[in-house]
């Protein structure tokens, strides 16, 4: 039972969620199998904790980055790489992508229709059953209908994510689990995988699980840390 | 017909400080009337500009807020907003809604909201000492243009009414005057319309009433009302400028 | 019935808009200064005030009033 | 309810509500905006108001409206807004209205950039708008702590019938941590009958209540101003807000350092403890009024040889620190604001450096 992606991978959720999080560690998790891996960072609507802070760590890892140009990397501008439609355009290996928050984060996707078209691609909606807005089933779905309106594109799978961050559990996995299940059920949409971070791994009985499980490493931390 | 006539009610005892003939004091007692006709004064909140209607709130018997320079319709968006019951206008000159204050009344027209701003066209800082006001007229004199406005440099005076009435948003705008009884008696009855319309929690509504000021334009009061009559009126025409009908 | 016009001195700044706008030229302006310096205005021919109250319409400092006089002869008629 | 992932934003939005605020004016500014966007969902599911103004000046006086009229009411902000709004934060503190204004700063002056900064620390503290005033100044060094402020901010702004103002850098704004919303921040009935423009017939009187700023009386003017210097006064004795850090020690150093960069310090201490140097930490949660007796004594601390002031300014509190410590020890200062903030190390160094 092991994650396998190709192909275009484009990641969604609610602000907050974990997108980020999530897309960088599956990038490294599928370069660790030897693929071809390129990550692009979409998110032009939060100007804080995006991909782009982690640049030399990826590429350390072989991973290729796809940013806005340097000079405007601290920028408040929403600036689309034009390498982005290229790498869509022709995908090799795995292709992920890292909208921003929401409905409003992932506006940008519509705007790539042409680079997608004739395209197979796969949709992830990160789930973070601690965050605001996603507590119910109801609020994720609603949030599900918000991005596949905005971004003219479906959802095809779920990706738990559940976490109070260093605060995490393994109750909260556990129940977090129970949680994507059911949306799983009630939306009909695959569960690709739930994210655990990699200190609760052995406090965890991978075995209650009927999906992988992505070990997360936070490579996004703060200052003091 | 032989009537009574008194003080409304929701005007106050106080002498006014308005210099003689200024029709500020006429403009006071119509939206005193309307007020006392209305039933409203126990739910009424006005807001004084900076100008000479500074201290306006010295005037009525009924709550009061002073307002920076400009910034009485963003005051009465934040009171309407949060108290929708409450009856709110601004009593704005044209230095203050017209210059320092464009931004906020345009935006509270346009939102619509359901306050009333009475606004007392001069064409003159009143206060400040008689300087040139987005209203002056071509060539008139004032402190700050003392060989006459030249709108080659400065532009034109700005036809607030007309201007407000551009956005698509419904409302009430119309322009009086006061300077004889019957031009009082329509604007009186402008003015009850506006805060009908308040009160129905229909549109935003705005009374511009072109008045005078004898002081600063240097006149005797019945000379700036003959001034009034022959250079501001065919400039400033009055009449509905647009109502949420149409 | 009938009227009583009233001004009042203390609150009249002489501007003059009432003795224009009056149709009886009932209106004058006094020679004595009032407390606030100004000369007010005074009923110089009070048997020719109709009470049409444009005087009192006309004035921004709310100086002049009119009240209704109850007396015996308008109640017996 | 249990604890719940949140954005310092989105939980300092959510604080107002559970706080019993229910007006939110705000303008969109970054690093901030997620504020609005929260609200913006937020105030519709419990029957509250939203209004994004025009600009930040119409939404200070959306404010100064919102509370004349005795209603609870708030907003967010950041560096170059909070500039713009500084005219009606004049007007609001002449009129002694309670607003809570949170200011999310970015780095400056100017447009600055948009990465975490501490340089709005003097507009804060000591004005930025015109005349005597100043507002009770919170800054917050975690999301949790962020909720908490806001929720005390509103009974306190009651209190004082004075603005307060939460000051949180960017990185406060921007990152999630898991909180949870206290119910014990109840607040008192206030007296707003006797000062609000709430129309006569809410409070049953006929004596309109004027909500103003103009004093044409000297006599009065000074007396309104020796009102609010009393009131400012006694914001210093019951308002001072901080913690301690290693204190107990004997520290040679002593650190002064607020929000963000207080954690990094804090890091740094803990570090520096275990190679066996002591350093100590007293970090303000109140800005105004500023913890002036507690920097005091804790440089008065015989082991204590410097004191060194670490913010995201180019030494904006040095002053209020030199003003505390009385002269009793050298004060330094160390920062940096361009949006980069001190690693621990870095701090480390320049800790040792002084001795």
């Amino acid at each position: 039972m092991d994650i396998d992606l190709e192909g275009i991978v484009i990641i969604v959720g609610n602000y907050g969620s974990g997108k980020t999080e999530v897309a960088i560690n599956l990038a490294v998790h599928q370069r660790q199998t030897g693929k071809d891996v390129r990550i692009a960072d979409l998110d032009l609507v939060n100007p804080y904790f995006r991909t782009r802070e982690v640049k030399d760590a990826l590429t350390e890892r072989g991973i290729d980055v796809v940013l806005p140009p340097e000079k405007y990397l601290q920028a408040d501008l929403p600036i689309l790489s034009p390498l982005v439609s290229g790498m869509i355009r022709r995908p090799s290996g795995l292709t992920l992508i890292d909208a921003g928050g929401d409905d409003a984060g992932a506006t940008v996707l519509a705007s790539l229709a042409d680079s997608f078209k004739d395209k197979t691609i796969q949709m992830f909606q990160v789930v973070n059953p601690f965050r605001p807005f996603t507590e119910t089933i109801e609020g994720c779905l609603k949030i599900r209908d918000e991005i596949e309106g905005a971004s003219k594109l479906r959802i095809t799978g779920i990706i738990g994510n559940a976490n109070l961050i260093d605060e995490t559990t393994a109750g909260h996995i556990y129940d977090g689990y129970g949680f994507v299940r059911k949306l799983s059920n009630k939306s009909g949409l695959p569960l690709l995988c739930i994210a655990v971070a990699v200190n609760l791994l052995d406090k965890i009985d991978t075995k209650r699980f009927s999906c992988p499980v992505l070990c997360l490493e936070r490579m996004l931390t703060l200052p003091w840390m | 017909m032989p009537k009574t006539f008194k003080k409304p009610e929701a005007l106050s005892d106080q002498k006014t400080h308005y210099c003689p003939g200024c029709t500020h004091g006429v403009i006071h007692r119509l939206v005193a009337e309307v007020i006392d006709e209305l039933g409203v004064r126990g739910r009424t909140v006005g807001i004084a500009p900076v100008g000479c209607a500074v201290l306006a709130y010295n005037y009525f018997t009924f709550d009061f807020l002073e307002a920076a320079h400009g910034r009485a319709p963003a005051m009465a968006t934040g009171i309407k907003r949060v108290r929708p019951d409450l009856i709110v206008f601004t009593y704005q000159g044209d230095g203050d809604l017209a210059s320092i204050g464009m931004g906020e009344i345009i935006h509270a027209a346009n939102r619509g909201e359901k306050f009333t701003t009475i606004f007392v066209n001069n064409a003159v800082y009143g206060m400040t000492g008689g300087q040139m006001a987005p209203t002056t007229m071509p060539h008139q004199r004032t402190t700050t243009s003392p060989f006459g406005r030249d709108v080659a440099d400065v532009g034109m005076p700005v036809k607030m009414a007309e201007l407000l009435s551009a956005l698509q948003t419904p409302g009430y705008i119309t322009r009086q005057t006061v300077i004889k009884p019957k031009h009082i008696v329509r604007a009186k009855k402008a003015i009850k319309q506006a805060f009908t319309y308040q009160l129905e929690g229909k549109c935003f509504s705005l009374v511009e009433v072109v008045s005078t000021c004898p002081v600063n334009w240097g006149m005797t009061p019945l000379d700036a009302i003959k001034w009034t009559e022959e250079t501001l009126l065919p400039y400033y025409q009055l009449g509905d400028v647009k109502t949420p009908e149409n | 019935m009938s009227y009583h016009m009233s001004i009042d001195v203390e609150r009249c700044k002489g501007c003059g808009l009432c003795i224009a706008v009056c149709p009886q030229h009932v209106l004058e302006l006094s020679e004595e200064v009032n407390p606030l310096g100004y000369f007010p205005v005074f009923q110089a021919r009070p048997d020719d005030c109709n009470h049409c109250a444009l005087c009192c319409m006309m004035c921004p400092d709310v100086a002049i009033t009119i009240t209704e006089v109850v007396d015996d002869t308008s109640a017996q008629a | 309810m249990g604890k719940v992932l949140m954005k310092g934003n989105e939980a300092i939005g959510e604080a107002a509500i559970r706080a019993g605020c229910l007006n939110y004016f705000a303008y969109p500014i970054t690093p901030q905006s997620e504020v609005a966007e929260y609200l913006s969902k937020r105030m519709k599911e419990v029957g509250g108001l939203f209004l994004q103004g025009e600009s930040e000046v119409a939404v200070s006086y959306m404010l100064f409206g919102a509370a004349a009229c005795g209603e609870r009411v708030f907003t967010t902000s950041s560096s170059p807004g909070i500039s713009l709004m500084s005219e009606g934060i004049s007007y609001i503190s002449g009129a002694q209205l309670p607003v809570v204004f949170v200011n999310i700063v970015r780095g400056g002056p100017g447009l600055g950039g948009i990465l975490p900064s501490q340089g709005d620390y003097l507009q804060a503290t000591k004005g930025g708008g015109h005349g005597d005033y100043k507002l009770l100044v919170m800054a917050p060094a975690s999301v949790q702590e962020a909720v908490e402020m806001v929720m005390t901010a509103f009974p306190l702004a009651e209190k004082y019938r004075n603005p307060v103002m939460i000051i949180g850098d960017g990185l406060i704004g921007q990152m999630m941590e898991p909180v949870e919303f206290p119910d014990h921040l109840k607040s008192e009935p206030t007296n707003k009958d006797e000062w609000a423009a709430n129309g006569m017939d809410t409070r049953k009187s006929d004596t309109p209540n004027i909500v103003k700023t103009l004093h044409l009386d000297p006599k009065i003017l000074n007396e309104l101003n020796l009102t609010l210097k009393a009131k400012y006064e006694r914001m210093k004795q019951e308002e001072v807000r901080y913690e301690p850090y290693n204190i107990d020690s004997d520290y040679q150093v002593l650190i002064v350092s607020y929000g963000t960069m207080s954690r990094v310090c804090r890091t740094a201490v803990d570090d520096l403890k275990e190679s066996g140097f002591e350093v100590g930490m007293i970090r303000p949660k109140t800005l105004f009024p500023f913890p002036e007796k507690a920097v005091r004594e804790a440089a008065g601390k015989a082991s204590c040889k410097v004191v060194i002031s670490i913010e995201l300014s180019m030494g904006q509190m040095v002053e209020d620190v030199e003003r505390s410590v009385l002269g009793q020890r050298p004060v330094e200062w160390y920062g940096m604001c361009g949006g980069d903030i001190p690693t621990p190390e870095e701090v480390m160094d320049a800790v040792k450096s002084l001795v």
